[in-house]
């Protein structure tokens, strides 16, 4: 069976780590923010795994889990975030959340 | 299965004593978890005095590291005097945060245990950034101590100025972690391993062979210093810092402008020095831009601010340009001066905030700098200890201050880049204009008559204490540096650089 | 043309649609949905690449659980239509643009990179088990440490969540 | 030299000591307050007398020298005085007594603080005359500088505050690129001990090139300069003295300008005598544009203590050309002078800070005819003008006449155009003088003044006696000078090497073949200065 | 020996009674500070007198005798004795000063009796005994200095001694700036001299400058610079301008310090360097023109000024002159001669003068005076001895020393026909304008209001001295007499020794030869030497037929004269030339350009401008913190591509 180069799944990484930033600075919700980040997440997953295979080695496999397992952290306290500012602001919008500047 | 997994986990407790002070600290977390509920809202006071003891604890089981150098948890954590100074200088800012905290949080109406908790948590998380050797442990590291402290930046909920804060350094926090992580993910790519050591040798293997660094590798770097320089705080990351400083509740500002800083520059130097030590003329015009521009930036922004906590916000931005000048010397003295330099501005920092914590006020509204008129008459003592502070933090001599910028300075002219001269006659020349903005607050508290009718009021016993601590350390520093800066010395030499 | 090549780019094209969708999408939901279609993909690449159990966990953790977090929060803030505002300039002129560039570089010099020319080894079937059980052999043996480590994040993660998402009494 | 003297520290720290008496007070007791600070004050001075029988004139080494490790192994606590520092450290405990009792009366709120202030003050300054370790040295530099902040920015008049931080930000500015260029020669040198680097330069183990040198030359000479204050760097001095009251004028004329000129002398000519030579002309035609523009401009002042404070700009003047001469008559009468101005400026301020005691006023309009009301002071006023403007045999003379005749023996045409200031002088003391002192008194107010009070003739009594005595008895203080002046010279010649010897022979200092045998045999050849440290250290 | 040895006491005298009377004086009575002073005073004269006595007995070798007492200055190879000297100059200048300084303190107790600030008063006049004392005995340049200076402030005080009066004040400042403005020749003088010779001792830089003969040029210079401090404390052009206005202090100072001894001193001066002038012609040339212009100059002045001591100031002035042209024609023993009769009766003519205003109540206009002679004998006798000295009628003490120095300038080695003449028609202004004073304040018909002011003859403390000054103004010239019938001039050869020791061989070949050679040119000039007599002579006829004859003319020559009128009433305008040339320009520069320009514009401009662009950039930089999520999700965005493309692009080369 034929085979695939790693570096395509690296590309397609980078592709998804460059549309998370993209996301992150462009999105202006709240929530939608923080799943760009979630996406840039994803793409270093595939980074690591692909790494991993490249090297034939596994702790690139441990450390996905690492980043998972914080990942699922920081959405408990993101989305915890997300819930306290609703309480006291009425929108969801970055922009709008400007009180300390300067 | 169960039995092996057990008797892994026996064969694995050997370790924990390289990890005592974690160990203590999580184990105080967990248990104040375990006796908040049992203890009514009033009394909520004790978890704070039991996370006090905890810290101490803590502090003294680092002597337990002092004794057991090495390596623990198959090569990922490291017990050398490095590790040990870092721990010491962040337990050190943990106990005087605490102490700061108690009356805070009464005086705020936060009197909560989760508070405790997550600051010990969090200083567990830096005490394991200073002493990874593996940068996917550092990054769990890493997260622990931010996840803490973004719900601790958010803790005065009803604050919107508290929430605002928590959810920008929660976003942007998050952000650059995923920088720093894909950075670690080419590290990884490239060499095949991610521990700093192996990364070393694997780098310096490669460019033995192909006479450079792999793109990747470089790539790597970039990244990594991205998701490093938003922790400590250097430009073009520092954008964060003074919104989240500002908007926190001034004794977790405290922990946060001191702490994390020291712990993340102690694995940046890690990183730096020993992983990149084979990029070292690359990544020194990393460091050499960000030091002028964060120092540029933190004192001229300084100059213009109104409101005493955001202005020492930016003034520790400042700081961190500093310890950039040290930092791009690479060498063990520079080193050694990026440890001292943490050593007293850990110091200074905390004990200014502390201040700023107490004459805010209920509420934290009396923040402006014209609130502070008429200190020094009315409270000799509170003004006395925050001049202290603020000279040391101008660096004039016989503070601490004076001589982290002394050896900072004198490392960086030792360095071997000849740009490193311009590098100090620039910091030396924002150290001038760091002069005015910390003398003006000094102006308004002796030399202009404040309110009749507004009466600050006491300064509590812990706060005090806290206080003494901060300011005799200064001083301390200032004039006896010589065993803390051997300790200092030692603990570069046991980096053992190439 | 091979069945894994067209499944790559089969994937591959999904997840970068999913994450366009998440950028364009105006209804939070549907970025969600996005991000989720983005994980799925993912999951099948990861047992492209023969990590069956990392998909697995993709699949059970990330798009089972966060994402129905996610999902759940949206529905439970019913958080309507993103309105675009553009208060932030350099966002709009610098970041995006700049976050486009950064996505050029790294995929340029990943594409060219040394390693990125190895070939990873087929999906065997034989050495999937073979894998799982390495692969707990170094989780809790090798990387003990922060195996241990995030029992701790989780638990200040729940108590984050307890302290800030309660109502204020 | 082996053996220790704790003289030094002794004198350096009393101070210190008696403000740590000082806070044990309850800060309202203002009686024992004034006391104990003006017993430990004079108790400073009696101690700080004995330096002069301990001093032996005949050798150029530092004497009285305490050494102790102190921060690693490059940072000692190095004290020693010789014949350049002695008698600034004396008048340092010479005026801090004075100071005090004339702020007795005038300064009413939070007088603790101002008293500790002062004693601080006087620490930090004796301690950068005594200090031989660079670090040392910079520690005391910067410490000078907050005590006198406070002292202006809370005891001082209307504009305070902008006085106080142009002063200090001023200052800084100058010391900072000097902590530079500090710790760049410590990266040359290895050490930061002033015996042994000045060894070094001589013995060749360390040089600059040229343009290294010149650049910390430049590096030490603008934190001096800014001092002391040379043209055009002075503004911050009319601006500090009007604003700081009585005492800290007393201080900042009287001791802290010559920190200034003490460091030139004690740092950029042993140092960098290559590039202080290179600089010599330029610097020599500031120092003369600073004589006559300092004496031009006080003279149209219509505020006392800004004209008062003009003329330091023009006396300082004097020093610096004396200084860079490079003669040794003419440094001797720079360091003369430098104690000279000390005396009789601080005076002038004295009497300036009784007059406002009075009518809390500096515009001399409001005076005018005070002859008539206080005959007393104003005669005292009018000697120490005097004194001031160089009338023989007062003391401003010779140091000025020293100057001047050594300057002419390398440079005619600086001393001569240097003389100017003698008219210059004249005209502006006279004048202010006249609108003071002289006429029918123009404000009703002014009829009415006391004269000088008990405490005030003291004090003033004190000034005029130092002021004949300066003027007569030179001899005393010049000849304890002598050999170190010679020997710094002579060091310099050593270090320059053959090229500047030949670009410049005119700079050589002129010296009686008398006078290079003391020299010589003073300064052992080979390794002079590490001679003055002790053994111990030395030995490897 | 008794005294000679410790010369410092006749210094110690009047120094301890300024200082008695200056700390104690103001307690006590009138009397006490009389003993205080004139006792003082007395017993220098004494001491002086018996120093010179001590002084004849000495061998020639032993001459000058040098007294030395401490070591003034000391540094490197300078070094400065306080060192004290007599040799016959000395004793000449002694002797003047201590006894006519005697005489004006005994006047003083009268003509200050009824005066506020007494004690002052004499304190100071012994200050200035102390100091002037010093300027002569002087052993060597620097303590020569400290006299010079010390009189300079002196004067000062006295001057300006009814400090209330601001003209006063005006005139004793005036009087101190503008002397040093020619001290800033003197010291730079001093400085050279110093260079040249390593040494400020008389004796060592004469031998030095005998034996080693040094370039022209140098002496010249030296003695140009030297001369400038004489002209400013001699009152010559151009620095006189402070003399006349000087006159604003108590008569009696003016006749001590500001006729009889302070301002000859730069004639002292200039005679004592002999050595080093004799050596530099031009310089010579220089004294010589400077002081016969001034003194015609100085006289023209003096012929329509009105107040009494005005004229006699202007005299004055003109008389110095007299005394620099001898000096600069080398005749030094003929100006030191004039230096000492012009004691006399200038200080008698002042003596006299302060006595008729102290008769007055005050008046100083003569033309608000007249007819005196009756009322004030005393006065106007001494006072017309004084006149007919100061006219050089024969026979007087005047006339002795003027005809010397102008038969010096007519046939001596250095002999000068155009100063000569200058020096004759000066004469015969001096004697026109005296006797206007006399005629003017003695004869013709009291010209005041006799109800008023009732004239009466001051007391005897007043008188006396008048009476013994009026003795010397006759006999004090007599050591010359000889000479006119070819004897030989006793108060020359009594002072050769001081200007031949060290005089160059050259100069006295000159005088040999203008001796021996004899040419029809000698014989006219020979034939010319009664001329200033005559001159003199016709002088006071002008004035008797302009101020007794027909008393009217005066105005109607003011009238058609009007232009020279104005311009000599006003003396030349120099005042004012001064000041809008030199005064004014300078402190509107000071305070226009210098101070608020370039101190407080450019300077502090950017000082203060500096600090201003910090603040500015500062509030600049801040804008960065928009407080919006997204430009900060940008910053790091910014940050993250930035050292990328840095790390991998710039530093990487790979591309």
């Amino acid at each position: 069976m034929s085979a695939i180069p790693i570096s395509w799944y690296l590309v397609l990484s980078a592709v998804l780590f460059g549309l998370g930033v993209v996301a992150f600075v462009f999105k202006r919700n709240v929530i939608t923010i923080f799943m760009s980040i979630e996406l840039m997440l994803n793409a270093v997953n595939l980074a690591f795994v692909a790494f991993a295979r490249a090297r034939g080695a596994l702790d690139g496999l441990v450390f996905v889990f690492f980043v998972i397992v914080v990942a699922a952290a920081e959405a408990a306290v993101g989305l915890a975030i997300v819930i306290m500012l609703a309480q006291h602001r009425e929108s969801l919008n970055v922009e709008r959340v400007n009180l300390l500047k300067l | 299965m169960m039995a092996a997994l057990i008797a892994l986990h026996s064969e694995q407790l050997m370790n924990l004593h390289r990890l005592a002070p974690e160990v203590v600290l999580c184990f105080f977390g967990i248990l104040i978890m375990a006796v908040d509920p049992f203890i009514r809202a009033s009394g909520k006071r004790v978890l704070g005095w039991m996370a006090l003891i905890g810290a101490l604890t803590a502090l003294a089981s680092v002597h337990i590291l002092v004794h057991y150098p090495g390596t623990a948890y198959s090569n990922l954590i490291r017990v050398d005097s490095f590790s040990v100074f870092v721990h010491v200088i962040i337990l050190v800012a943990a106990v005087l945060a605490i102490l700061g905290s108690l009356d805070y949080l009464d005086r705020e109406g936060i009197q909560r245990g989760e508070y405790y908790a997550l600051v010990l948590f969090a200083v567990a998380g830096m005490g394991i950034l200073a002493g990874a050797n593996e940068l996917v442990t550092a990054f769990i590291g890493l997260e622990m101590s931010s996840i803490s402290s973004y719900v601790l930046v958010g803790f005065r909920r009803r604050a919107l100025a508290s929430n605002e804060a928590s959810m920008k350094y929660f976003l942007l926090g998050s952000f650059a972690t995923a920088f720093f992580l894909y950075g670690i993910a080419m590290v990884y790519g490239v060499t095949g391993t991610t521990r700093i050591d192996a990364v070393q040798s694997a780098l310096e293997q490669i460019v033995a062979g192909q006479g450079r660094l792999p793109a990747l590798a470089i790539l790597g770097l970039a990244l990594i210093f991205v998701g490093l320089g938003f922790k400590v705080v250097v430009a073009p990351f520092q954008v964060y810092a003074p919104d989240v400083y500002e908007g926190a509740p001034t004794p977790v500002t405290a922990l946060l402008a001191s702490a994390p800083k020291a712990a993340t520059f102690a694995l940046m130097l890690r990183i730096f020095y020993i992983a990149f030590g084979s990029a070292g003329n690359l990544w020194f015009w990393a460091i050499w831009v960000s030091a002028v521009l964060t120092m540029f930036i933190g004192n001229l922004a300084a100059l213009v601010q109104t409101n005493v906590k955001r202005m020492l916000a930016y003034s520790s931005i400042a700081h961190a340009g500093y310890i950039l000048v040290a930092f791009a010397a690479f060498s063990e003295a520079g080193a050694a001066a990026v440890l001292f330099y943490l050593a007293a501005y850990v110091l200074m920092k905390v004990g200014a905030f502390l201040v700023v914590a107490h004459a805010g006020q209920q509420g934290e509204k009396r923040l402006a700098i014209q609130d502070y008129a008429g200190l020094g008459s009315k409270q000799p003592l509170l003004a006395a200890c925050f001049s202290l502070f603020l000279l040391s933090l101008l660096g004039l001599p016989a503070t601490g201050g004076f001589l982290g910028k002394f050896f900072a300075f004198q490392a960086a002219l030792e360095g071997r880049d000849r740009w490193l001269v311009l590098l100090v006659v620039i910091a030396a020349i924002n150290s001038v204009i760091g002069a005015y903005y910390y003398l003006r607050v000094i102006v308004v508290m002796y030399f202009q008559a404040g309110s009749k009718d507004y009466t600050p009021s006491p300064v509590a016993p812990a706060v005090a204490v806290a206080l003494f601590i901060a300011a005799a350390g200064t001083l301390y520093l200032g004039i006896l540096p010589a065993p803390i800066l051997n300790f200092a010395k030692a603990a570069a030499a046991s980096l053992s650089l190439r | 043309m091979s069945v894994p090549i067209i499944m790559f780019f089969a994937c591959a094209l999904l997840a970068v649609l999913g994450a366009v969708l998440l950028i364009l999408a105006r209804e939070p939901i549907h970025s969600a949905l996005a991000l989720v279609l983005v994980m799925m993909s993912l999951a099948v690449l990861y047992l492209l690449l023969g990590a069956p159990f990392v998909a697995a966990v993709q699949i059970i953790v990330y798009a089972g659980a966060i994402m129905v977090l996610f999902v759940f929060v949206i529905m439970l803030l019913n958080a309507g239509v993103e309105e675009r505002t553009d208060f932030s300039k350099i966002a709009k002129w610098v970041g995006v643009p700049l976050g486009f560039f950064l996505l050029l570089v790294t995929a340029v010099y990943l594409l060219h990179s040394s390693i990125g020319t190895t070939i990873a080894t087929g999906v065997g079937a034989a050495n999937q088990a073979a894998d799982t059980r390495e692969l707990s052999q170094q989780l809790f043996r090798q990387y003990l440490f922060p195996f241990e480590a995030t029992s701790i994040l989780i638990l200040i993660a729940i108590l984050g969540a307890l302290v800030l998402a309660r109502k204020d009494e | 030299m082996g053996t220790q003297s704790h003289l030094l520290t002794v004198i350096t720290f009393l101070p210190l000591l008696s403000v740590a008496a000082l806070l044990l007070l309850r800060s309202d007791d203002h009686v024992w307050i004034r006391r104990i600070a003006l017993a430990a004050s004079l108790a400073e001075f009696v101690v700080s007398l004995l330096l002069l029988p301990g001093f032996s004139a005949a050798t150029a080494k530092y004497q009285f020298q305490e050494y102790h490790g102190w921060i690693g192994d490059a940072i000692h606590y190095h004290l020693g005085v010789d014949g350049i520092s002695l008698f600034l450290v004396l008048l340092t405990t010479f005026l801090t007594p004075l100071a005090i009792l004339c702020s007795w009366e005038s300064i009413r709120e939070n007088v603790k603080g101002f008293f500790i202030a002062l004693l601080v003050i006087e620490t930090a300054m004796i301690g950068v005359f005594v200090s031989l370790d660079l670090f040392l040295f910079f520690v005391f530099w910067e410490l000078t500088l907050i005590p006198m902040y406070f002292m202006i920015g809370m005891w001082g008049h209307e504009r305070r505050i902008y006085a106080a931080v142009k002063f200090i930000l001023y200052t800084m500015f100058g010391s900072i690129l000097m902590l530079v260029a500090i710790l760049w020669l410590y990266g040359r040198a290895g050490t930061f001990d002033l015996p042994e680097i000045q060894g070094m330069l001589q013995s060749g183990q360390i040089a600059f090139s040229p343009r290294t040198e010149m650049l910390m030359f430049l590096a030490f000479f603008l934190a001096f300069a800014i001092k002391v204050p040379l043209f055009p760097l002075h503004t911050w001095l009319p601006d500090a003295h009007t604003e700081a009251p009585t005492a800290g004028s007393v201080i900042l004329a009287g001791v802290m300008l010559k920190l200034g000129t003490y460091g030139i002398l004690r740092f950029c000519l042993p140092l960098f005598p290559a590039s202080a030579h290179r600089a010599a002309p330029t610097i020599a035609v500031l120092a003369i544009i600073g004589i006559v523009y300092g004496a031009l401009v006080a003279t149209v002042q219509h505020d006392l203590k800004r004209l008062v404070a003009y003329t330091s700009v023009s006396h300082l003047g004097f020093v610096v050309l004396g200084i860079f001469a490079f003669n040794t008559i003419s440094i001797q009468g720079a360091i003369y002078q430098m104690l000279n101005h000390g005396v009789s400026t601080g005076a002038l301020f004295l009497g300036v800070g009784m007059l406002y005691d009075r009518r809390h006023t500096h515009e001399i309009k409001e005076y005018g005819g005070l002859a008539t009301p206080m005959p007393v002071l104003m005669s005292f006023f009018l000697f120490i003008a005097l004194s001031s403007l160089a009338l023989p045999p007062l003391n401003g003379f010779v140091g000025e006449f020293l100057i001047l005749i050594g300057t002419f023996q390398n440079h005619h045409a600086w001393a001569s155009w240097a003389t100017s200031g003698a008219v210059l002088s004249a005209i502006y003391l006279l004048w202010a003088y006249q609108r003071v002192a002289l006429g029918e008194v123009t404000v009703e107010k002014n009829k009415t003044l006391a004269d000088a009070s008990t405490r005030e003739r003291v004090i003033l009594a004190t000034m005029a006696l130092a002021i004949i005595f300066m003027g007569v008895a030179s001899p005393l203080f010049t000849r304890r000078m002598e050999v170190s002046t010679n020997a710094m010279l002579e060091q310099m010649k050593d270090q320059m090497g053959a090229a500047q010897e030949a670009s410049r022979p005119a700079a050589l200092p002129c010296l009686s073949p008398a006078q290079r045998a003391a020299v010589i045999q003073t300064q052992a050849p080979g390794q002079p200065a590490l001679a003055t440290v002790p053994e111990r250290q030395v030995a490897p | 020996m008794l005294l000679l040895d410790h010369l410092w006491i006749i210094l110690a005298l009047p120094l301890a009674g300024a200082a008695i009377n200056g700390l104690f004086g103001k307690r006590w009575p009138q009397s006490a500070v009389n003993s205080a002073a004139v006792g003082s005073v007395s017993l220098a004269f004494l001491a002086a007198a018996e120093t010179v006595r001590e002084f004849c007995n000495l061998a020639p070798d032993q001459i000058p005798f040098v007294g030395n007492y401490f070591t003034w200055m000391v540094a490197g190879p300078f070094r400065v004795n306080f060192s004290l000297q007599v040799d016959q100059l000395t004793v000449v200048m002694l002797l003047t000063v201590t006894f006519v300084g005697m005489l004006i303190h005994i006047y003083s107790t009268g003509y200050m009796a009824h005066e506020g600030g007494y004690y002052r008063f004499f304190s100071y006049l012994n200050l200035f005994m102390f100091f002037m004392l010093t300027l002569v005995m002087a052993a060597n340049l620097i303590v020569m200095f400290v006299g010079w200076e010390g009189v300079g402030l002196c004067s000062y005080l006295l001057i300006g001694f009814w400090f209330l009066k601001k003209s006063a004040a005006d005139a004793g400042k005036k009087a101190f700036i503008v002397t040093r403005i020619g001290d800033l020749g003197f010291t730079v003088g001093i400085l050279l001299v110093f260079a040249a010779f390593q040494s400020v001792d008389f004796g060592a830089i004469f031998k030095d400058v005998s034996q080693n003969p040094r370039s022209e040029t140098l002496l010249t210079t030296i003695c140009i610079l030297l001369f400038t401090g004489a002209i400013g404390k001699s009152a010559q052009l151009p620095l006189y301008v402070w003399l006349p206005d000087a006159m604003e202090g108590p008569t009696p100072v003016s006749a001590l310090i500001h006729a009889a001894t302070m301002v000859t001193a730069g004639v002292y001066m200039v005679a004592r360097m002999n050595p080093l002038f004799s050596r530099a012609p031009v310089a010579m040339l220089v004294v010589a023109i400077v002081g016969a212009v001034t003194a015609f100059y100085s006289a023209t002045i003096g012929l329509v000024q009105t107040d009494i001591k005005k004229v006699l100031a202007y005299s004055t002035v003109s008389q110095l002159g007299y005394m620099f042209l001898a000096c600069g024609v080398g005749a030094y023993a003929a100006g030191i001669f004039h230096l000492m009769t012009h004691a006399f009766f200038k200080g008698l003519l002042f003596l006299a003068a302060g006595s008729v205003i102290h008769a007055m109540g005050g008046e100083q206009d003569m033309f608000k005076i007249g007819g005196l002679a009756k009322k004030i004998p005393v006065t106007y006798w001494t006072m017309l001895i004084a006149t007919l000295a100061i006219a050089g009628i024969p026979g007087f003490a005047g006339f002795f020393s003027k005809d010397e120095i102008l038969e010096a300038a007519k046939s001596g080695p250095h002999a000068n026909l155009a100063l000569w003449l200058l020096g004759v028609a000066g004469a015969g202004l001096t004697s026109f304008y005296m006797f206007r004073l006399v005629f003017l304040t003695f004869f013709g018909k009291p010209r005041f209001d006799e109800h008023k002011v009732h004239v009466h003859e001051s007391p005897k403390n007043m008188t006396v001295p008048l009476m013994i000054l009026a003795f010397l103004s006759i006999f004090g010239g007599w050591f010359a007499a000889p000479k006119l019938i070819g004897g030989i001039d006793h108060f020359e050869k009594f002072l050769s020794p001081v200007f031949t020791a060290y005089a160059p061989q050259a100069a006295e070949a000159a005088t040999a030869s203008a001796e021996s050679v004899a040419s029809p040119g000698m014989a006219l000039l020979s034939a010319l030497t009664g001329i200033p007599v005559i001159v003199a002579v016709l002088g006071l006829l002008l004035a008797w037929w302009l101020y007794i004859k027909s008393p009217d003319t005066p105005k109607r020559m003011a009238q058609s004269l009007r232009g020279l009128y104005l311009l000599l009433l006003n003396k030349y305008y120099v005042d004012e030339i001064y000041a809008a040339l030199i005064v004014r320009p300078l402190l509107w520069i000071s305070t226009n350009v210098l101070w608020h320009v370039v101190d407080e514009g450019a300077i502090d401009g950017v000082v203060n401008g500096t600090a201003r662009v910090a603040r500015e950039s500062g509030s600049q930089l801040r804008e960065l913190q928009s407080g919006n999520e997204r430009s900060y999700a940008t910053w790091i965005v910014i940050g993250a591509v930035g050292f990328t493309v840095l790390l991998l692009v710039l530093l990487g080369g790979m591309r």
